[in-house]
């Protein structure tokens, strides 16, 4: 058995808090239930210190090859523990309030955050089977832990049968990949099985990684797996919604980009087109449908599949050209970092303003310059980066996707790239609803609104971040280019 | 960092320290807010003035430059340099931002929130001046692009009844020509010098050298044109011009004809005419069309104008499309005819909507026909300045609207034997047409003035207690009213800033 | 010949009209599976089949059932996009099959002897290489209970 | 004894049956079960292919599986359950909120 | 005056006393050009409201000018001299200024006329509301027209001739409380600015010639003089240029604006509109001769064609007007058309169109006086409300008297002197057509002038107004101007030695002839049109005694021959009314439709998107609720039955797809 502890310290720390998170609260009074949330904080913050203790320590491999922590891993575990920190941080007040089970909310909460955690370093099947379901099922709890409210409630059942059901269909095509590749459960020695498979088993493999990639399409939002994400967002505590948007759709990014650039690498003429499709009709339903939007979780959410449209469009980009296929998996790596950071903090603002408007119309954000003006302020920056437009961060995340659509050439890139700027021209529409209500709308209640410290500091905090991403958006770039996995695979 | 490399990096910047300054004060504090705002543009404005003392007129290359790595995974780097093309827009663009601010010492418009209206105009500033000094494709789009916020804000806060639509049209608009251009953009970094570079020295010296082929031009100077043409606003893609400039502010409506437009022509002829010389070359006749048509086109619309800012507004079209004719010449008379005409047409537009917006001050309407004439009965400084600044506007010699003008023509009569030697035809019409123009351009200022300007004053305005131009308007105006005499005067004052800059441009072409 | 129970109880599964009854097809299903599995030499998995399906899940959806008041009918239970429902299977199993056929043709197909999958076989071969994801399973069992728990539990607090 | 082929072909048969259920199913709990049986299709190809390549780790996945079914049908329930309690209590007119 | 020589500095050999001044004639321009900047900075705080700038500067110009003169009168050569201005690319321009006989003539002409201007305003717009501003502009226009008179280079003389253009327009809408005024004055401005296009481009081809280097006019004539330039090109330039003359001085067709210009205070009318800024497009011609000569012979002759279809139509037009600015306005045409038609017979007509030029500014400029002295009386410009002024204003009759017979071509008197210099060129050049034509049309213009002189200072008195005589600083340069009419015409005469051809020629110096019967003739003509005036206009009738007999001829005079209809009719409604009308509706609907038919084209397809999933997916579940409500079970159905056979038929369908895929490829 070859485990290195260390590598796996993280999890572990992660494992031990939420375990010690549902043992205390058995304990705690009611009133002191909130005490699990900094509970929570501060293991997901002594994990965030052990993964980086582990930078620069090089690709630590456990379990056989199954398990490996390299700086793609720690890069988005990385990521994934700072969502969590931000998540446990918009939570506090909104759980506190709402009348909701605390306690083992953050149980299930971290346990999610356990299952993205394990999800970059999962270089297995099986693996990432349970690390996905890790992240999913503790969701679709949570989706639907506004118990009394038929809205979550249905949002819970929306995104549990679809999620069971996709993770049918991938199963179903794990189980084919097992057969055709001979027993192969590692990816990279899936890559190696593939290489040289008979050609009377191809078209059974091709099918085999439609089914798996089905049901990553849902976690991230894919179109036609789209449509459980409004409803559900909008459904679910604006916390989780946030969870939902950025962690669950970002560890289902983190599967994928390891099951496409490192097992089925070599098959990428099959799923190329599949990926340039998928992306192109993911982000114009998510871009058109979120211009008719009235609700701004909804207009989140599908401004999140427009996102992961962008984000799948890296995928469709890979060629036989290892240089460019390297800059594709940079630029989504990038993507994926700037838009969780711009997610977060609109969410947290979101929450925000759920206070005082918990339907969270977009109308209700009207006059909010004045009622909460940081959080107006650091709204229009998000709102601004998602539609990438400088002085944001949102617009090197674009632009870097634009230059691998360049970069690699033929007529598909180029093609790809400006269905892209087409559909960035389109969310500039919905995405300027929002500051224009803030900036150009009066509020009906003029009166101060009472915004938590957290989620003002979370606000604020995120707003500098993408300011300061487009000032010096080196750390970005070089962070997603050195943690890449081409090269991997065949 | 001495002051030769960071100098422009700091001017440019400065706004930006300001903006947030002045986003950091008390509410409150209304008269510091404002006085703040005055010292920043100020304070910039020295300091380009310094830049353009310190300025070796002598020679072609960059000076002031700076050549930093910024995004080393993209190669994309911070490289700043200022040279006889850049020169006088950048000046230009610190000079009226600080004659907005200190307009803004008296007129805010509603709804009030100084701090966020010079806050945001100095992010502005900074953004217009970047783009002038950037040497770097992806920095200038950056810069491009900075743009965009702060005016969209301007418009759609303090803009009049219709600034909803006016100020996303703009956004769109130019958003949508824009990214095109940024498309244009990184196909020349793949396809340019090995290694990749985004520097525009390096991919200018390539390009003009006939680096990029021949269809890769072609299709790249049309991403790359549409991204300016639609910022100049060439004809047809124009029509986001009337309608933003109709409802922003009289600040925003200043810097948008000011020096936003000179954005897309200077793009032009930094940009897409050196690095794309086959397709400057196959466009040319078509730019020059776009351009005449324009001219003919805005004037005919201004006479349909029943909106005082409108009929400015589309007055710009014109404008623009002298320059554009003069930029598709691509001859340096041209070019530099249009540098200079990007130039005067920022001082006197600038002006012009100065006046527009003193005088809707005035009679809170801009209705020509309801403010009904007269207006120099009443305020016969007002109506001085506005005849004055028109009538420099349809380009009478003497002032500063007459040599952009009348060295396009002169450059379209000839244009460019190298390139466009079997166009010749072609660009005669263009020049008749531009004639034409001044003609009509002559015939709507003279319209508008006397229907505002002259006649007797309606009744109804006799007690409206009218008043005549203020200190603070004087202040603000007088620099400029002073430019467009001097200009028209001693047009050397640009165009030899221009002349070697644009002659190195030239020889780069080989003609 | 359990397959083809298998099947045809899987249908019934679908397809009645009764959701008890179609719950009791579906421990026909489950049981035939097992029997499969015992045949492919897969011990432990058929026991760990027949354990848990039967004697958990299937109580698990009994009672889900009833506490949901389930109706019978066919117009009730099914919805209206029944025949394009049954086309799409059709379909899919049409279009498996001609996979399978086209990978693993049946005419060329070997008759094997399975491995034997016992116990303590497949205990080691957990715990060898799986521990990982055996300790996963085990927060996802553990969070689904609780959350299950704190979902279902009836409170008048909210 | 027995083929690989006609043991896909079986899986497969479930597997469809399995969408059937899911597509023309509206109890909730019916579409929990046909789920299920898409689930068992998984391991019965699992299995089988285990067995043909003499390995062990397809059973094993099998029992992950099988394990992550049963949660996920703890859950499901679960919700259903949560669902019907609180419908119980709303008006009719308030069904589907989620819509556009 | 061949400019070639000019290459160098000073082309002569001797000095002469007027040499300092000739060298710095640049004085001339910029004295009243400060003087127009003092009275706008300090106008209105210094006594007498700041006209005394514009004055003494005049003044000190119009010595200063006199000093020019007299280099020539001296005979000296021309002289050249300018300073850089700036270059841009090849294109270098300078500052400059050329001086020969030409412009010698021209700055006397114009300083004098507008001193006198200056001084008779004193009188004339006294108690306006606007009379400082009055004098900044007239002094404006002054340096203006100094500046086209002095530049040695193409640009630097459209500079002058546009900043005249607009003082023109300014001077003339100078009451535009009055809605006619402003009318004339954009009339004024863009009738002009239609000839300058061409004139501009004129003037490009010619700076084409030099190959953009320069716009120096000697260097493009000697760019020309080489004959490497096709003649058809010089034909096309010399057109265009001419374009420039028709605007200015108002030729046919364009010479519709003058009449109208006539809304100004009389003294704009005199200096600008008689006197020297319409003389511009004449002296235009003279100073590029050289391109004229050059072109084909044709444009000449159109040069011609045009000339003396103005020259006579204007004179007839003259005839019944019943505003006295007016007459004097088509008489104004009609003597300008004489000018250009004398140019256009060649280099012994250059003399002479230019001595026509140099006497008309003066007795015109007299006439107007005198008829703005009268209107100032009688408050009126209608010489139906005038009559029998002889009496009340003697000075006034008896200058206006000179004037009027000057004009029609009385011996001694100046006009006499260049008329019958033009006849003679005309005879010589063996253009006889052209010499009936001016022969007529001295016989309309004595008959005109006749006309005017009746209705105005004989007769009774119409009006309601108690006429008296204006007094000094009107009647002075009246006085003077009086003077220099029977004065200047000696200096081309013959019999003295026509000493004006001395100082304006052409390449070299002609004697001027003296044909007595053609001298003969054109008296005989004259008196014959002042008899028939004196005759008609005798006695004051209710109706012009002409209106019978020349029936429909009548209205077609009445109404112009209804040209300016014809303009406002078919072009300026057009252009202003529909044209822009159409084109602000193809923009806001075409153009605009077509950028917000996109983005409703979006909006629409984003509807059409959301649509498909709303009906697809909610639509299903909505509808199962509906269905489960309505049979009260509600409660046991998942309403989100239709969503996963929404999902898994889609993603059945990407299979089937790819299987097809798959096995096709």
């Amino acid at each position: 058995m070859d485990v290195d502890y260390h590598a796996l310290l993280p999890e572990f720390i992660l494992a031990g808090t939420l375990l010690l998170v549902l043992v205390v609260d058995v304990f705690l009074p009611e009133r002191a239930k909130w005490f699990a949330m900094p509970l929570g904080l501060a293991g997901v913050v002594a994990s965030l210190v052990a993964v980086a203790t582990l930078i620069g320590a090089g690709t630590r491999v456990s379990f056989g090859g199954t398990y490996v922590v390299d700086e793609f891993a720690l890069l988005f575990k990385g990521f994934f523990l700072v969502t969590a920190v931000v998540v446990l941080s918009v939570s506090l007040r909104y759980f506190r309030e709402g009348g909701f089970y605390q306690g083992e909310y953050y149980f299930l909460l971290l346990t999610s955050f356990l299952g993205c955690v394990m999800m970059p370093s999962s270089r297995d099947l099986l693996l990432l089977f349970i690390a996905l379901e890790l992240v999913s099922a503790p969701g679709f709890l949570m989706a639907a832990f506004r118990k009394g409210d038929v809205k979550s409630n249905e949002a819970g059942v929306k995104f549990f049968i679809i999620g069971v059901l996709s993770t049918a269909v991938m199963l179903f095509g794990m189980s084919l990949i097992y057969g055709v590749t001979g027993g192969e459960t590692k990816l990279a020695e899936i890559a190696t099985a593939l290489a040289d498979i008979p050609d009377d088993l191809q078209t059974l493999t091709y099918a085999a990684i439609l089914f798996v990639v089905v049901g990553f399409a849902f976690k991230v939002s894919a179109f036609p797996f789209q449509f459980w994400a409004p409803d559900t967002y909008e459904g679910s505590p604006v916390p989780v919604a946030a969870f939902l948007a950025v962690a669950s759709s970002v560890a289902g990014f983190a599967g994928l980009l390891q099951l496409m650039f490192v097992a089925f690498a070599g098959q990428h003429e099959f799923w190329v087109p599949i990926f340039a499709a998928l992306s192109v009709a993911t982000m114009t339903v998510g871009n058109f449908v979120a211009l008719q939007q009235t609700q701004i979780v909804r207009l989140l959410a599908y401004s999140g599949i427009a996102q992961s449209g962008y984000i799948l469009m890296t995928f469709a980009l890979v060629t036989d050209d290892a240089a460019s296929n390297r800059s594709a998996f940079a630029a989504g790596v990038a993507y994926i970092l700037i838009y969780g950071v711009m997610n977060l903090g609109a969410f947290a603002a979101t929450v925000a303003v759920s206070r005082r408007h918990p339907a969270l119309r977009i109308a209700d954000f009207a006059g909010l310059r004045e009622t909460a003006p940081v959080i107006a302020v650091g709204m229009a920056v998000f709102m601004i980066s998602l539609a990438g437009v400088p002085p944001t961060g949102g617009f090197w995340g674009k632009l870097l996707i634009f230059q691998a659509a360049i970069e690699r050439g033929g007529s598909l890139g180029p093609a790809l790239a400006v269905v892209m700027l087409v559909n960035s021209v389109v969310s500039v529409f919905y995405y300027l609803a929002v500051p224009r209500q803030m900036f150009l709308r009066e509020a009906a209640d003029r009166s101060r609104m009472r915004v938590p410290a957290l989620v003002t500091a979370v606000v604020a905090v995120a707003t500098i971040v993408i300011v300061a991403i487009f000032v010096l958006p080196n750390p970005v770039a070089r962070l997603a280019e050195i943690s890449t996995l081409v090269g991997l695979g065949p | 960092m001495t002051w030769e490399n960071s100098a422009i990096t700091i001017t440019t910047l400065l706004p930006v320290a300001g903006a947030i300054v002045i986003a950091l004060m008390p509410k409150d504090k209304e008269r510091a807010i404002r006085g703040l705002g005055i010292v920043v543009s100020g304070v910039a404005f020295a300091l380009a003035v310094a830049i353009a003392v310190g300025f070796d007129y002598g020679t072609d290359g960059l000076q002031y430059e700076l050549d930093l790595n910024w995004i080393g995974a993209i190669g994309v780097r911070y490289h700043v340099g200022i040279d006889g093309i850049s020169l006088p827009l950048y000046v230009l663009t610190f000079l009226l931002s600080f004659l907005c601010a200190i307009y803004t010492w008296r007129f805010v418009p509603d709804p009030g929130r100084t701090r966020a209206f010079l806050a945001l105009m100095l992010l502005l500033e900074t953004g217009m001046a970047g783009t002038f000094i950037a040497f770097d494709l992806i920095l200038f789009f950056v810069f491009w692009e900075m743009v965009l916020v702060p005016m969209y804000f301007l418009i759609a806060i303090w803009g009049s009844a219709n600034r909803e639509y006016a100020s996303i049209k703009f956004f769109l608009y130019t958003l949508f020509g824009s990214i095109f251009m940024l498309l244009g953009f990184l196909a020349m970094y793949f396809q340019g010098p090995d290694p990749h570079t985004f520097d525009m020295v390096a991919l200018r010296d390539f390009g003009a050298g006939g680096g990029f082929s021949q269809t890769f031009q072609l299709i790249v100077f049309g991403g790359v044109a549409l991204g300016f043409a639609v910022k100049v606003p060439m004809w047809p893609f124009h029509t986001w011009l009337p309608d933003a400039h109709t409802e922003a502010p009289t600040i925003g409506s200043v810097l948008l004809a000011g020096i936003m437009l000179k954005m897309g022509t200077y793009g032009f002829v930094r940009i897409a005419i050196p690095f794309l010389p086959y397709g400057a070359e196959k466009y040319a006749p078509w730019i020059g069309a776009l351009a005449a048509i324009a001219i003919v086109y805005a004037a005919l619309a201004c006479l349909a104008q029943k909106d005082l800012k409108r009929l400015i507004a589309f007055s710009s079209v014109g404008h623009m499309g002298f320059v554009m004719l003069g930029i598709a010449t691509l001859t340096e008379i041209g070019i530099q005819a249009a540098i200079f005409g990007m130039v005067a047409h920022g001082v006197i537009t600038g002006m012009l909507f100065f006046c527009v917006g003193s005088i809707y001050d005035r009679y809170h309407t801009r209705e020509i026909a309801k403010i009904g004439g007269g207006m120099l009965q009443t305020m016969p400084k007002l109506g001085s300045v506005f005849a004055f600044v028109a009538i420099a506007s349809l380009g009478l010699p003497g002032l500063a609207g007459f040599w952009g003008e009348i060295m396009a023509l002169l450059s379209s009569f000839n244009p460019n034997e190298v390139f466009l030697g079997d166009q010749v035809g072609l660009f005669r019409l263009f020049m008749v047409m531009g004639g034409i123009g001044t003609v009509l351009t002559a015939g709507y200022f003279l319209w508008m003035l006397q229907r505002v300007n002259m006649g007797t004053l309606p009744d109804h305005w006799r007690e409206a207690g009218l008043r005549d131009v203020l200190a603070v308007e004087w202040v603000s105006w007088a620099p400029l009213l002073a430019l467009i005499l001097v200009l028209g005067l001693y047009p050397r004052l640009v165009f030899g800033i221009t002349d070697e800059a644009v002659s190195g441009l030239m020889t780069l072409l080989g003609s | 010949m359990l397959a083809v129970i298998g099947g045809l109880s899987a249908i019934a599964v679908v397809t009645s009209t009764n959701v008890v009854h179609a719950a009791l097809y579906l421990v026909v299903t489950l049981l035939s599976v097992g029997g499969v599995y015992l045949l492919l030499g897969a011990e432990f998995v058929a026991w760990v089949q027949i354990l848990i399906y039967v004697g958990a899940i299937v109580i698990l959806f009994l009672f889900g059932l009833m506490l949901t008041k389930a109706p019978i009918g066919r117009d009730t239970l099914d919805n209206q996009q029944r025949w394009l429902g049954a086309l799409v299977g059709v379909g899919v199993f049409a279009g498996l099959v001609f996979l399978i056929q086209d990978a693993f043709p049946v005419q060329d197909a070997q008759a094997f002897a399975a491995a034997r999958g016992t116990t303590d076989v497949v205990g080691e071969a957990i715990f060898r290489n799986y521990v990982l994801p055996f300790e996963a399973v085990s927060f996802l069992l553990l969070a689904a209970l609780i959350g299950a728990i704190v979902l279902a539990r009836k409170d008048d607090t909210t | 004894m027995i083929r690989l082929p006609l043991v896909l072909m079986f899986s497969a048969l479930l597997f469809s049956a399995g969408v059937y259920g899911v597509l023309a199913r509206r109890n909730a709990v019916m579409v929990l079960m046909a789920i299920e049986l898409m689930l068992n299709a998984v391991n019965v190809n699992l299995v089988a292919f285990a067995a043909s390549l003499q390995q062990m780790s397809g059973q094993v996945f099998a029992l992950f599986v099988i394990a992550v079914a049963a949660a996920e049908v703890g859950i499901g329930l679960a919700i259903v359950i949560l669902l019907f309690r609180t419908r119980e209590s709303i008006n009719v007119d308030e069904v589907n909120l989620l819509k556009w | 005056m061949n400019v070639l020589a000019a290459e160098g500095e000073v082309a002569f050999e001797a000095t002469t006393n007027g040499l300092w001044f000739v060298e710095h004639a640049w004085i001339v321009v910029l004295v009243p050009l400060v003087s127009a900047a003092l009275t706008l900075a300090f106008g209105k705080r210094t006594p007498g409201k700041g006209a005394v700038y514009g004055i003494v500067g005049v003044g000190a110009a119009f010595l200063f000018s006199l000093g020019v003169l007299w280099h020539f009168v001296e005979g000296g050569g021309p002289f050249e001299g300018s300073i850089d201005w700036f270059t841009i690319g090849p294109l270098h321009l300078e500052l400059g200024i050329l001086v020969d006989g030409l412009t010698g003539v021209m700055v006397v002409v114009v300083t004098a006329v507008s001193l006198c201007v200056h001084v008779y305003s004193l009188g004339y717009m006294h108690g306006d509301e606007r009379f400082t501003w009055f004098y900044v502009v007239l002094s404006l226009f002054t340096a203006a027209m100094l500046t086209v008179v002095v530049s040695n280079n193409l640009i630097q003389l459209l500079v002058g001739w546009e900043v005249m253009g607009i003082c023109s327009y300014l001077l003339i809408g100078h009451w535009w409380e009055v809605k006619e005024n402003s009318n004339a004055a954009i009339k004024a401005f863009i009738t002009t600015r239609v000839g300058d296009i061409p004139f501009m481009f004129g003037i490009i081809a010619l700076i084409a010639v030099t190959g953009f280097t320069t716009t120096n006019i000697g260097e493009v004539s000697h760019e020309l003089g080489l004959g490497e330039v096709s003649p058809l090109f010089v034909s096309v330039a010399a057109l265009l240029l001419f374009g420039g003359t028709v605007g200015k001085s108002a030729q046919f067709p364009l010479h519709v604006w003058l009449p109208d210009a006539m809304a100004g205070p009389t003294p704009v009318s005199a200096l600008i509109h008689a006197a020297t800024m319409v003389a511009a497009g004449v002296y235009l011609i003279g100073r590029l001769f050289e391109v004229f000569l050059l072109a084909d012979e044709w444009v000449l002759t159109i040069v011609s064609i045009v000339a003396a279809i103005t020259a006579l139509g204007a004179a007839l037009l003259a005839i019944v007007q019943d505003d006295i600015k007016r007459v004097l306005a088509y008489s104004t045409l009609s003597q300008l058309a004489y000018m250009v038609a004398g140019l256009s017979l060649g280099e012994l007509g250059l003399t002479a169109g230019f001595f026509h030029l140099f006497t008309h500014a003066f007795f015109k400029a007299l006439l107007f006086l005198c008829a703005g002295s009268v209107i100032h009386a009688v408050h009126s410009n209608n010489m139906s409300d005038m009559g029998g002024l002889r009496r009340s204003m003697p000075v006034t009759f008896w200058t206006m008297l000179i004037g009027s017979l000057a004009l029609a071509g009385i011996f001694p008197l100046a006009g006499f002197w260049s008329k019958d210099e033009l006849l003679v060129v005309a005879h010589e050049e063996h253009v006889d057509w052209l010499f009936i034509v001016f022969l007529a049309t001295a016989a309309i213009t004595a008959f005109y002038t006749m006309r005017m002189v009746m209705l105005t200072f004989f007769g009774e008195y119409k009006g309601q107004a108690h006429p008296h005589e204006s007094p000094s600083t009107m009647t002075g340069p009246l006085i003077a101007l009086a003077a220099a009419t029977v004065g200047v015409g000696l200096l081309g005469a013959p019999q003295l030695n026509a000493v004006f051809g001395k100082w304006v020629f052409f390449e070299e110096i002609h004697e001027a002839v003296f044909v007595p019967w053609i001298a003969l003739l054109s008296t005989a003509g004259a008196l014959l049109g002042l008899a028939a005036g004196y005759v008609l206009y005798r006695e004051r009738k209710a109706q012009d005694p002409l209106q019978a007999p020349l029936g429909p001829a009548w209205n077609l005079l009445q109404h112009r021959y209804y040209i300016d209809d014809f303009y406002m009719r078919w072009i300026v409604y057009p252009v202003r009314d529909t044209w822009s009308t159409a084109v602000n509706w193809f923009n806001q609907v075409v153009i605009d439709g077509v950028v917000n038919g996109a983005a409703a084209l979006t909006r629409a397809f984003a509807q059409v998107i959301a649509w498909f999933d709303r009906t697809a997916i909610d639509g299903a579940v909505n509808g199962a609720g509906e269905v489960a409500g309505r049979t009260g079970n509600v409660l046991k159905y998942l309403q989100s039955g239709n969503v996963q056979w929404y999902a898994v038929g889609l993603f059945v369908g990407v299979i089937a797809l790819a299987v097809v895929f798959i096995r096709v490829v």
